[in-house]
């Protein structure tokens, strides 16, 4: 992974917004497993994508 | 709502003649229409909106009150049980205070606690918010303390058409209905850039007004400006204030003018919502427990995995309207245009 | 009795300043009608319906204040020791005029007799009240009978009455508001309000004070009342006002038909400062025992009113002990049965209570979405 | 002049209920201090002092109006034509005695020589605003001066004084408070309350009605004034209640010292009725022409008490017209010098204010925490 | 806050005997201090809560007054500006409306207006809530309109140790300070299960309370019940009832008494929400328009990326308190145990 993102604390729960997270739950994807690379590693749209791209 | 031929000719009004028009076409349609309150009589009320309507319609149907809200609305509440429709003005919005009993235990309870035997058709109408420096006490925006209040209505306009429109629709409700009018708006459609000069409602396409009778129905939202970047919920003067501030911003706003700010047209909100994935709250009454966290409880209840950030209320700060601090106090275009921002670098 | 003056229909409030400050008395002591407000020609049937009705509401007080103990309704308030005022008055009034009582006038209704089952049904809180349930036991509300809404919050009734006359009169109507308050209450803002819009619009409008002594603990002075009368109130609003023993039964019904003939013929209101005693509690969630003689009423000078009223009748022959006890008997049967009745409907501990979702109803004229789906949410 | 008679300090109020209907009045046509009201004894230093004050304010109140024209000052209210009332009363009360002014009361401070600065600033909002811009002008507040805070919402101050004057009565204080208010704000429901109040607790204060005739637009007939007076309010609350000309500065004075005294020597609150004539606008947002005659108060019967009191003064030796010319020139370039000063510290047109910062100052004692976020939001 | 020797022995004690030893201790140690209201003096209040004062510290500091709460307001605040620092009862909540003006624009502005030249000191105590048959007028909860008034601390205890540690702070605090008693937890802790015996404050913990002086800090919340599944923000009465709804559902809710309602105590707040993801907001006042709305707002704005599920709000329906129904109107244990399992399965 790289070095820009922030990773979650140990036992933190995902953060995300409403919105990734419905979307996540539809795609099937955990969030636990999922990298955030947005600020104090929300995990954003776009890493839900990289994440899909990385699956497929 | 209306016939063409009732709705009549278009003709430029300000808000005030918008509202006079309203009162007036009324008094003439419906016999048990009453109106009153402080210097509203004879002289035709301080802001001038029932000037010309006593000469006309006569001392029975327009006329003066003592200084004494309590007794204003108290009255009307008996005129109502008799079967009088009255329409009284709190001379400002910061001056209900000492009708709030009558408004709350007696105008909002009777037909409830009666079962329908008592109604109280009246309307309160008030000039509310600021922006005159008016000071602490000519400036509040107390729409909150009504909408906790089960029973009422509450409504602002925010520009000549809706007004005239939304006020003869209040008056043939049968509940009890606080009509809020924006008093910076009286006479244009001021957008909080407060050194430039007065844009007059001539200029506004809204400032164009049928001279007959119309209804603009209420719990009935307007797209004020459609957009696909975020939803702005706002009412009264904050309307324009977003649009400026979307203009200036170059965020595409979807501005939802309530109108009717409860009960509300909650459809047209999640739409919106919905659509655009953002919320922007925006009221000048202060922040805390006002109306903003209502809307954002809905929104989020409803929306909830819609949303792509958190929605953001811009409102007045939580201190009494400071005279001289006005335009610190106001929300300002380019606060809502951070706040714009904020919300979709989110 | 006797010595006061009957002034004419058209005084000024300044002629009679001195009224405010006496008392209107037509009973005197061994129970004979004399002076001015004496009305020789008054129809003894109506003092006879009068007596029925006071004794009617003392009975039904009295069962009702049982019925609380015995949980079948969760609140009441007597008017014992007060039946001649409300009885007096509205035997004065005409059919349309209406009054704005406060909790303790039910011998407005039950002296138009006012079927008791149906205001039983409201105290049993069951699915025949008209009010759904909705109200506390004793908040009545009867449009038809002239009996507006009975509000919680005190006072607020007093200045819609006076909306309401000028409501009539703005219409061009002569129906005439009375309105109803406590001596206590006189200190809430709406009182004084309600006096300087009858003032100002010269509203046809009887302005009902009921002086008995109490609010809850507090004595009349703590109102107010200590080294003035409530009846100079109105005269500092410039309203005519009289003071009047209130357990005269023959005094209130003469003074609340000259007062109605006033606002009638559109000379103005009048403000009557009704002398009388709380005999009872404040309600059943009182105990005045904390606060004042039980033997209080007693010692009260201005006596009980159904005694008084009964010794005047059988004075002029037309009343006896023996009809006295028949007719309370048949009366309390009365109650008894229409009590009965409306216990068939259920009462508070049966929970026969109006549909849940009737709860919804009402708020507005029509229900909005929020509404409807706060009514879902509860699944009724 | 002169007719009518001054009560014993003790004097109940139903001793002197007529003096509710009369007009208390010392100075006479031709500018002479007549009847029992009157007091040989008084200081012409004192009456001096009165009619400085008076010309003072007057000055004060023209040039301040042009200011707010001028767009200095955001509003403004004129206490033309009422200026011995204030001035009169506040030079009858002591040092720590505590005035609940409304917002035509600016004699009470510039009689007690405010610094017509500190005045100032409150009205340009500017930087040296002791209220740190955050009241409509003429919302001044003096402590120090007994002068509170005033409130645009009308009516609140006066139950406030008889609270104050509760509080030093139980801490056995011998200070008095003087309560404010206008003819139309009668209506409103804290007047009554106050007066209720008052009564109840005998509290030690002067209650002011200044009935200048107007409301805003509305007559005093549409505050009850009509067929009755405002005294006649205080009078049917148990209260002792004279009526008094307004515009004659000697029996302002001496009405006002007689209350005083009454409520020092705990004998009770007095009612006072001024009776004046509101001559300039209700404020600079008002514009009379639109609803009375422009020569009424040329009309009006009681004058003008500037040029009462001068020609008083004049007759017995204490004053000049030569005097009058240059005290009016004196005082006129003492507010100008103090405009300048006031003036370079800032006006609203200038926008040197207080620091935006101070906007959430002072709503708590100490800043809570959404109130520190938002100053940091505002970026202050 | 208070040495062990100032705090004194423990006793058991109801809610009114907690809130009647802080006003007995509070005028033992303050002359200023001064007590009035409706029945409050020679009787001692219609709950008793001021029983025995009046006997104990004189007629000049504990007294009853007219019914009239715009005079009790009114003159407290007059007495606020001479230097004493009053505690006033208004004798149900419901009854508050005639003081609006005197409360809003007066006590709560007063600092403000005058740059802390006059300040109000003064605790309104007000009995509120419903659960005991009282109507619509013994009833209600009015705290949002209060807390929309900038200027005004609103207090609301959930027990005699707090009623009696947040009175005392209240009465010291500068500020004026609303203080709402829920009348049925005077004499014990209901949790909503009316058909069930009451439980009386001697039977718990927090029933025992000291007998000489302390405080609880205003703007501090309590953690009433830990938890990890969801947080719930409450107070008053709705703390029994959410403690039993989390017993009967099995969520493990973490129960926040707020106490102080506004200001508040956000951290608390935020780190709970934060931690478990969830949160569940319940209070007896009318939705709409009520303080979960401002609490909704609050939540989603600070901890908008830890929600898992909406936030739910559980509150006394939009309708007057209709007597006969108090039971369906009143958020019972099953209602809010059904919005726990809700959240939980989003
Ligand atoms: C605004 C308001 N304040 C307080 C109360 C509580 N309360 C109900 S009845 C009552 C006493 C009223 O006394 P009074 O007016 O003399 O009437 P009475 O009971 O003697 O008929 C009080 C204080 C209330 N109902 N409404
Ligand atoms: C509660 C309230 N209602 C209405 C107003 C608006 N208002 C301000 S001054 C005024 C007229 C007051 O007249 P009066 O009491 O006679 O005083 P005056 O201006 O003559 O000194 C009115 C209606 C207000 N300030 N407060
Ligand atoms: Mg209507
Ligand atoms: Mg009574
Ligand atoms: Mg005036």
């Amino acid at each position: 992974a790289g070095g820009a993102v922030a990773a979650r604390p140990e036992g933190g729960r995902p953060l995300a917004s409403p919105a990734v997270r419905r979307r996540a739950w539809e795609l099937g994807i955990d969030l636990q497993a999922v990298r955030g690379s947005g600020p104090a590693g929300r995990i954003t749209h776009a890493d839900l994508d990289a994440c899909l791209s990385r699956e497929t | 709502m209306a016939t063409r031929k009732e709705q009549g000719a278009m003709a430029p009004m300000t808000m005030i003649q918008a509202l006079r028009s309203a009162m007036d076409i009324m008094l003439g349609r419906d016999d048990d229409l009453v109106i009153f309150g402080q210097d509203v009589g004879y002289f035709g009320g301080v802001f001038r909106c029932t000037e010309g309507l006593q000469a006309k319609h006569g001392r029975h149907r327009v006329f003066d009150t003592p200084i004494s809200e309590g007794g204003i609305v108290g009255a009307a509440v008996g005129m109502c049980a008799y079967g009088l429709r009255p329409v009284v003005e709190i001379q400002f919005a910061d001056y209900f205070y000492p009708a709030t009993d009558q408004i709350v235990s007696e105008a909002a309870r009777l037909r409830y606690r009666t079962a329908g035997e008592f109604i109280a058709p009246l309307t309160i109408r008030m000039p509310c918010g600021g922006g005159i420096y008016g000071g602490q006490t000519h400036s509040q925006s107390p729409e909150a303390l009504f909408i906790h209040v089960s029973g009422l209505r509450t409504v602002m306009p925010s520009n000549p058409y809706d007004a005239k429109g939304l006020l003869i629709a209040s008056i043939e409700n049968d509940d009890p209905v606080i009509f809020l009018e924006p008093k910076r708006l009286y006479n244009g459609p001021f957008d909080g850039h407060h050194d430039q000069p007065v844009v007059p409602w001539s200029k506004h396409p809204l400032g164009k007004v049928p001279t007959g009778y119309y209804t603009v129905p209420l719990e009935s939202a307007s797209v004020f400006r459609p957009g696909s970047d975020l939803t702005v919920l706002t009412y009264g003067t904050m309307v324009y204030v977003s649009e400026v501030a979307a203009r200036e911003s170059g965020v595409d706003a979807e501005i939802i003018d309530l109108r009717s700010l409860w009960p509300l047209d909650i459809d047209t909100i999640l739409a919106s919502v919905k659509k655009t994935g953002r919320c922007v709250i925006l009221h000048e009454a202060t922040l805390t427990g006002g109306f903003g966290g209502e809307l954002t409880a809905l929104v989020q209840e409803h929306c909830f995995y819609h949303l792509e950030a958190p929605i953001e209320r811009i409102a007045g700060w939580d201190t009494p309207y400071p005279h001289a601090h006005e335009w610190a106090y106001f929300p300002s275009p380019a606060r809502v245009a951070r706040a714009f921002r904020k919300v979709m670098d989110e | 009795a006797g010595e006061l003056r009957k002034p004419p229909l058209d005084t000024s409030f300044h002629d009679i300043q001195d009224m405010a400050f006496s008392l209107i008395r037509v009973l005197d002591d061994d129970g004979n009608a004399v002076g001015p407000w004496a009305d020789p020609a008054i129809d003894p049937e109506l003092l006879r319906r009068g007596l029925r009705a006071m004794i009617k509401t003392r009975i039904y007080d009295a069962r009702m204040q049982i019925a609380q103990r015995q949980k079948k309704i969760s609140f009441y308030m007597l008017s014992l020791g007060e039946e001649a005022i409300g009885t007096g008055q509205v035997l004065a009034l005409e059919k349309g005029d209406m009054c704005f009582p406060s909790y303790r006038q039910q011998n407005l209704l039950i002296a138009q007799d006012v079927p008791l089952v149906d205001m039983m049904c409201q105290l049993f809180s069951n699915d025949r009240d008209r009010l759904k349930g909705r109200q506390l036991p004793v908040m009545y509300s009867m449009r038809e009978y002239g009996f507006f809404s009975i509000s919680g919050n005190l006072a607020t009734q007093f200045v819609q009455a006076v909306g309401w006359a000028m409501a009539s009169a703005i219409k061009g109507d002569t129906k005439i508001a009375s309105a109803w308050i406590g001596d206590g209450a006189t200190a809430a803002a709406d009182f004084q309000t309600a006096l300087t819009f009858a003032h100002v619009y010269q509203a046809p409008v009887i302005l009902n004070v009921i002086n008995n002594q109490w609010a809850i603990s507090s004595f009349q002075g703590i109102a107010g009342g200590e080294s003035t009368t409530f009846a100079a109130r109105g005269v500092g609003s410039g309203i005519a006002s009289l003071r009047v023993d209130g357990n005269d039964f023959l005094a209130v019904h003469a003074v609340s038909k000259w007062a109605a003939e006033r606002a009638r013929s559109n000379l103005g209101p009048t403000l009557i400062e009704w002398v009388s005693y709380r005999a009872g509690p404040h309600s059943t969630s009182d105990d005045p025992s904390k606060y004042r003689p039980s033997d209080d009423w007693a010692r009260f000078p201005l006596g009980d009113p159904i005694e008084r009223l009964k010794r005047h009748l059988i004075n002029i022959g037309a009343w006896s002990d023996e009809e006295h006890q028949a007719t309370q008997k048949k009366l309390e049967a009365e109650v008894i049965a229409a009590q009965k009745e409306a216990e068939s409907y259920g009462t508070l501990a049966t929970g026969q209570t109006s549909s849940v979702s009737t709860m919804f109803e009402d708020v507005y004229k029509d229900m909005p979405w929020h509404l409807r789906r706060q009514r879902q949410q509860l699944g009724v």
